[in-house]
């Protein structure tokens, strides 16, 4: 929202605002605002995800244990760090510390990678054990009522796959964030931005707390 | 000051840069509403045609213009661009970009930049659902019910949903940017309850598009992985639900009926109140009922569905939402007719425009009351009294306000008059061309005639010539106006900056405004309306 | 109309009645209701119609003389609206009372005297009674009796509306929904299809014919006697060497006929025919008339060498085939099912 | 830097809770795990929300943009399981694509008539 690099290193309101004060509330609040639009979007799958899993209780929680909690719980681990690391780079930048903050997106940018790493590893071995239900490939399912296991399969691949499209995309904002902090030309303005991404990362560790609750803790 | 810079200053947007890139480009909101404006009138006449095309059709009972096919195609036209290119957007990118600054009294809105993108992600999202329904066609309907969506219909679906979820985006945008602006930016003394209630009925409608779109986004990412990938959440072959697919689309699709209507009261409140000469009646009452109708219209989703299989109990709580959701529209409804009490009412053309819209809008929400009856709505569910309550709302009032929304602020957007005589025969064209094209429908559709019906039985013929006549009527009436106002932009009167002694903070700058909207930082002391300091200045 | 549909029109009802026929008891009172709303709406309306040009006239600019002075005070206009909503509050629970009463009433009936199941399907309705008669896009049902619906579909949501009785239910895919009327009046009534279900939608009509309870009766024995006649038909199927063609192991000269009535076929002409009765019978007659698509059109006529009686038979005979009643393996291209 | 304690203790409470959430599932499958489970889910997200995300410091308005999405998920969730727990999802747990195949010997509805309520 606030991307261009300004000028001077003297801190000057975009023109339409008043002083950087209002500036800044504003931007906070169209952040929220958006992150608000964020949950309603996942809101909607979780609604439908709901309905079915008052539907077919048994069959979700059975179909539950076939993932795999180890690899689950620990990029829940991974994922809680990678916010605190960002929380703590915008403790960083706030103090004008610029190789603590490149260090501290850095890793939290290693951490998001290494998180989709894991998804990546989990989804290839549901693909093995065919147990992805998509793109016409086989589901077998060693269990009873494959149909409705299916639906289960169709939640997971359908939330953690928009998980990761967020994730992907708060990667690429980081990056630029790395660049920003490289060049340093305007702290306080990048404490702004900083802040505001570290919104969007921690709301996606929100939204994996849900996935990872609804779909691999809610087994039988 | 110096005489140059002064006069740089106080240069209109519009004079200021005429390259390209001084449009395409612009973060001005006022430029970016005429981008809007440009878009959305052009989808609406597109629109516009596949309703003559339809209305053309169904003159003889036989389906002998268009194949059935294409006929189903027409509709799903209509619908999908109506909907999502023209109404949603219309009031709030158009006036609402041009107006929400001025009259809070900021000299632009919060994101200026995210304002411009919305625009790019409206058009190129619009253009290219148009090209993938023009040129492979899409047949669902607007309302793209599973499964008729998912493995049914052969065409470019994806496509089109495609369009539709990019387009939410722009919606989505332009409701935080209306929220952050309305909540951050206004000008010193400037309260919530000096706030003029087009401004009320922005942030409502703002509101709504945030909290509601996300989840049309959902379903909508749901039905394309549903047809793309094999995912079947809607699927009953995989013991799916269909009709949850009606209850996530309509969870956003009945709030975006009060998308599209709840611009339309606040733009009428003031034009009556300016040609009543005096301040609206109950205007606590007027903001707060619109507040109401942007809640109360997240419950009562299920009255689309009252045929559709979900449980009786839901069917009773939804009903009986909606006649709560009523009571406010009630209130504006009587407050309006209260408001040319003891007033000085002048009849031009706006205030033609905007009685239109209190009559239209009664008829429509009237019929709401029967559709929301549970007894009633399963005999005229799905029929054409359906389409008639929904027009009466969505087209009758609706587009009537915006069209006199853009009379009333065209001096301030154009600096231009408009001819007044010729502006009053539009407004009777349309009212009378309205009221010929679906009040028929409203008759047809308690004698029971489905709607989206290519062919029907003889006995309904004679309304449905009506209707279409009608539609011809109406057309003049759409484009009478956008004849004489573009013609009014090059010959048309000199426009001063206030031509309506109107109150708000928009008319106390130029016609047209410059740059940054005010030369001098405005502060506001009274409530508004104050007609009557004005009318004894 | 379009010619596919036209014998399932019903005969009477034509000319426009503003409000249906009323069929059933039922539809008595949703009129009430209606006439109701809509008596309260057009007092509404006169209202609001009324002060806009009462206020109009009175208070228009030029008119000095108007009593403009003593404006209401906001809390005067507080309680004025108080009253309004408090007055539309009433009036709209009234309704909301009124219309969920009668709903209510419509919604689970009295114990049914049969239970007939409907199953839509692009484009048509198919109807079984429980002595497990079938017919296409007309339901015949005995007066006076309460008649329990049960409606599921094949393929997309369509919606099963009788007008006349004011009924209308969805018919969703993968459940099972029920709807009861009990009529009053003998006669035929529309019936549409109301849910958009895609190319043919305004052709998915049929009729609902209601009968006496004898004539309902004959009528079921009619259709009962089918299978006698199907057995005949079975004969001359053989005899006339229909056989040979259409129940090869391969059927590769001639489409195999099991299953066929009421399904859709796929013509070499690109057009889509449904096969009834009338289809059946014209490719008996005019085999060149509807060429089944993959198909050569080789088969001859039989004008003039069956009679009447003896084409009724072989009919009745290919109306009774079951899907898979001839060998499974010889269902193959002629499907036809269209889309 | 200041105020790097508490992120880092949230941070700390995050994984104690977590850890007795996957526990309770190992432990107690089950409907009380799973209440459980849930339970700590909304924990850790107000932990999040709070300490990572600011809203602990955060001015009332921002508070209220925040809580009004959950608000308005909870009337999507609520309104549509209203309509799903007072219908039976399975009224016709047969009537599926292929059993509805019509032009089979029985009524396409028997199969589902059998095998519940008769």
């Amino acid at each position: 929202m606030t991307t261009t690099p300004s000028t001077t290193s003297k801190a000057v309101p975009d023109e339409q605002f008043d002083d950087l004060t209002q500036q800044r509330q504003a931007v906070l609040m169209g952040m929220w605002i958006f992150l608000a639009t964020e949950l309603m979007l996942f809101g909607g799958i979780f609604t439908a995800f709901t309905v079915y899993r008052f539907a077919y209780p048994d069959v979700f929680a059975e179909a539950a244990t076939h993932l795999d909690l180890k690899l689950g719980t620990l990029n829940t681990v991974l994922l809680v760090t990678s916010s605190l690391f960002m929380a703590l780079a915008e403790r960083a930048v706030n103090a004008e510390r610029r190789r603590l903050t490149l260090t501290f997106l850095l890793v939290t940018i290693s951490i998001g990678v290494i998180f989709l790493g894991i998804k990546g590893y989990e989804w290839h071995h549901e693909y093995t054990e065919k147990l992805m239900p998509i793109l016409g490939l086989e589901f077998i399912y060693p269990g009873a009522n494959p149909d409705r296991a299916e639906m289960f399969f169709n939640f997971y691949y359908v939330l953690t796959g928009l998980h990761a499209v967020h994730m992907s995309m708060g990667l690429v904002m980081l990056t630029v964030l790395v660049v920003f902090t490289m060049r340093w030309r305007d702290p306080p303005r990048l404490g702004r931005q900083i802040q505001i991404n570290g919104l969007y990362w921690a709301f996606v560790d929100v939204v994996w707390v849900f996935i990872f609750t609804t779909q691999y803790l809610l087994r039988a | 000051m110096s005489e140059a810079a002064a006069n740089q200053a106080s240069e209109s947007y519009l004079s200021s840069g005429w390259r390209i890139r001084d449009w395409l480009l612009t973060t001005d909101h006022k430029r970016v509403a005429w981008l809007y404006t440009i878009s959305i009138t052009a989808f609406f006449f597109l629109g516009g045609l596949a309703a003559l095309v339809i209305r053309l059709e169904l003159m003889t009972p036989d389906g002998d213009v268009v194949s059935a096919d294409a006929y189903n195609q027409l509709f799903t036209i209509h619908g999908v661009v109506m909907v999502w290119f023209f109404l949603i957007p219309s009031i709030p990118n158009t006036l609402g970009n041009f107006l929400l600054p001025l009259m809070v009294g900021a000299k632009d809105l919060a994101f200026p930049k995210l304002n411009l993108i919305s625009w790019y992600i409206y058009t190129v999202g619009g253009l290219f659902t148009i090209a993938a329904v023009i040129t492979s066609g899409v047949d669902t309907g607007w309302t793209f019910y599973t499964p008729y969506s998912t493995q049914f219909a052969d065409r470019a679906v994806v496509a089109a949903l495609t369009g539709v979820f990019v387009v939410g985006f722009s919606s989505i945008a332009t409701g935080i940017n209306f929220i952050v602006t309305t909540h951050k930016m206004r000008a010193p003394g400037l309260t919530w309850f000096r706030l003029p209630l087009f401004v009320w009925a922005n942030y409502a409608t703002s509101l709504v598009m945030v909290l509601a779109t996300p989840v049309l986004s959902a379903t909508l990412i749901l039905l394309i992985l549903e047809r793309m990938m094999g995912i079947g959440i809607f699927d009953p072959a995989l013991g799916g639900d269909p009709i949850l697919f009606q209850h996530l689309f309509w969870f956003y699709s009945h709030p975006a009926v009060y998308i599209m209507i709840l611009p339309g009261m606040g733009v009428v409140s003031e034009l009556i109140t300016c040609f009543s000469r005096k301040t609206v009646f109950g205007y606590h009452g007027m903001a707060l009922s619109i507040l109401a109708i942007s809640v109360f219209g997240f419950l009562v989703w299920g009255h689309h569905m009252f045929v559709s299989g979900q449980s009786l109990y839901a069917g009773l709580m939804f009903s009986l939402f909606s006649f709560f959701v009523a009571l406010p529209s009630a209130i504006k409804t009587f407050n309006w007719t209260a408001t040319l009490y003891k007033g000085k009412l002048i009849f031009s053309a706006v205030m033609i425009y905007a009685l239109s819209f209190v009559g239209l809008f009664t008829i429509g929400g009237f019929t709401g009351i029967f559709l929301a009856s549970l007894a009633v709505d399963v005999h005229v569910h799905d029929t054409y009294f359906v389409v008639a309550h929904f027009h009466y709302i969505m087209v009758g009032s609706m587009v009537t306000a915006y069209i006199g929304g853009l009379h009333f602020w065209w001096p301030k957007m154009t600096g231009r008059m408009y001819p007044e005589l010729w502006a009053k025969v539009a407004a009777l064209a349309l009212f009378i061309g309205f009221n010929l094209t679906f009040f028929p429908q409203y008759l047809m559709g308690y004698a029971g005639m489905p709607r989206r019906y290519q062919t029907y039985p003889e006995d309904f013929q004679i309304l449905h010539v009506m209707s279409s006549l009608g539609a011809g009527v109406l057309a003049i009436g759409y484009l009478l106006p956008l004849v004489y106002l573009l013609w009014s932009l090059r010959w048309g009167k000199r426009a001063p900056p206030n031509p309506w002694r109107a109150a708000g903070l928009e008319w106390r700058t130029d016609s047209p405004p410059p740059k940054h909207n005010f030369l001098e930082p405005q502060t506001v002391t009274g409530p508004p309306y104050d007609y009557d300091t004005i009318d004894n200045k | 109309m379009n010619d596919e549909v036209a014998p399932y029109l019903p005969e009477v009802e034509k000319g426009l009645h503003l409000i249906p026929t009323q069929a059933t008891e039922h539809a008595g009172q949703v009129d009430h209701l209606y006439f109701a709303l809509v008596g309260a709406s057009a007092i509404i309306l006169l209202m609001v119609v009324g002060l806009i040009a009462f206020f109009g006239f009175r208070y228009r600019a030029g008119n000095k003389t108007a009593n403009r002075s003593n404006l209401p005070s906001t809390r005067t206009e507080n309680r004025v609206e108080i009253a309004v909503l408090a007055a539309m509050l009433t009036v709209f629970m009234g309704f909301f009372a009124w219309a969920t009463t009668l709903y209510l009433d419509g919604y689970r009936g009295p114990e049914p005297a049969m239970t007939i199941d409907v199953v839509g399907k692009q484009w048509m309705w198919k109807i079984q009674h429980p002595d497990g008669t079938r017919e296409i896009n007309a339901l015949h049902v005995p007066v006076d009796e309460v008649i329990q619906l049960r409606v599921t579909s094949q393929d997309v949501i369509h919606s099963f509306f009788v007008p006349a009785f004011r009924i209308k239910r969805d018919v969703v895919p993968g459940t099972e929904k029920t709807a009861w009327f009990r009529a009053t009046e003998p006669g035929e009534y529309r019936l549409f299809c109301a849910e958009y279900c895609g190319s043919f939608h305004s052709r998915m009509l049929g009729k609902v014919v209601v009968m006496d309870r004898g004539d309902y009766q004959a009528w079921l024995t009619r259709q009962g006697s089918g299978r006698t006649l199907a057995t005949a038909g079975k004969q001359l199927f053989e005899a006339h060497g229909c056989s040979g063609c259409h129940m090869g192991k391969s059927s590769v000269r001639a489409p195999s006929l099991d299953g066929i009535y009421g399904r859709s076929v796929a013509l070499q002409s690109g057009e889509v025919i449904l096969a009834d009765e009338a289809y059946i019978r014209d490719s008996i007659l005019q085999p060149d008339k509807h060429v089944a698509a993959g198909y050569e059109p080789i088969m001859p006529s039989f004008a003039g060498q069956l009679t009447e009686e003896e084409i009724l038979r072989i009919v009745a005979y290919i109306k009774s085939l079951q899907p898979g009643d001839w060998v499974k393996a010889s269902v193959n291209g002629n499907e036809g099912e269209s889309q | 830097m200041k105020d790097v304690r508490a992120p880092i203790l949230a941070w700390g409470a995050y994984l104690v809770v977590l850890g007795a959430s996957v526990a309770a599932t190992l432990l107690a499958p089950g409907l009380m795990g799973h209440i459980f489970s849930l339970l700590c889910a909304a924990i850790l997200a107000s932990l999040i929300l709070m300490f990572f995300m600011g809203l602990r410091a955060a001015d009332n308005l921002l508070r209220v943009f925040a809580l009004a999405g959950l608000m308005w998920l909870t009337i999507m969730v609520s309104l549509t399981m209203m309509d799903y727990i007072s219908r039976d999802i399975n009224e016709c747990p047969n009537a599926q694509a292929d059993d509805v195949a019509i032009n089979t010997q029985e009524c396409p509805l028997d199969s589902a008539r059998s095998s519940d309520k008769s």
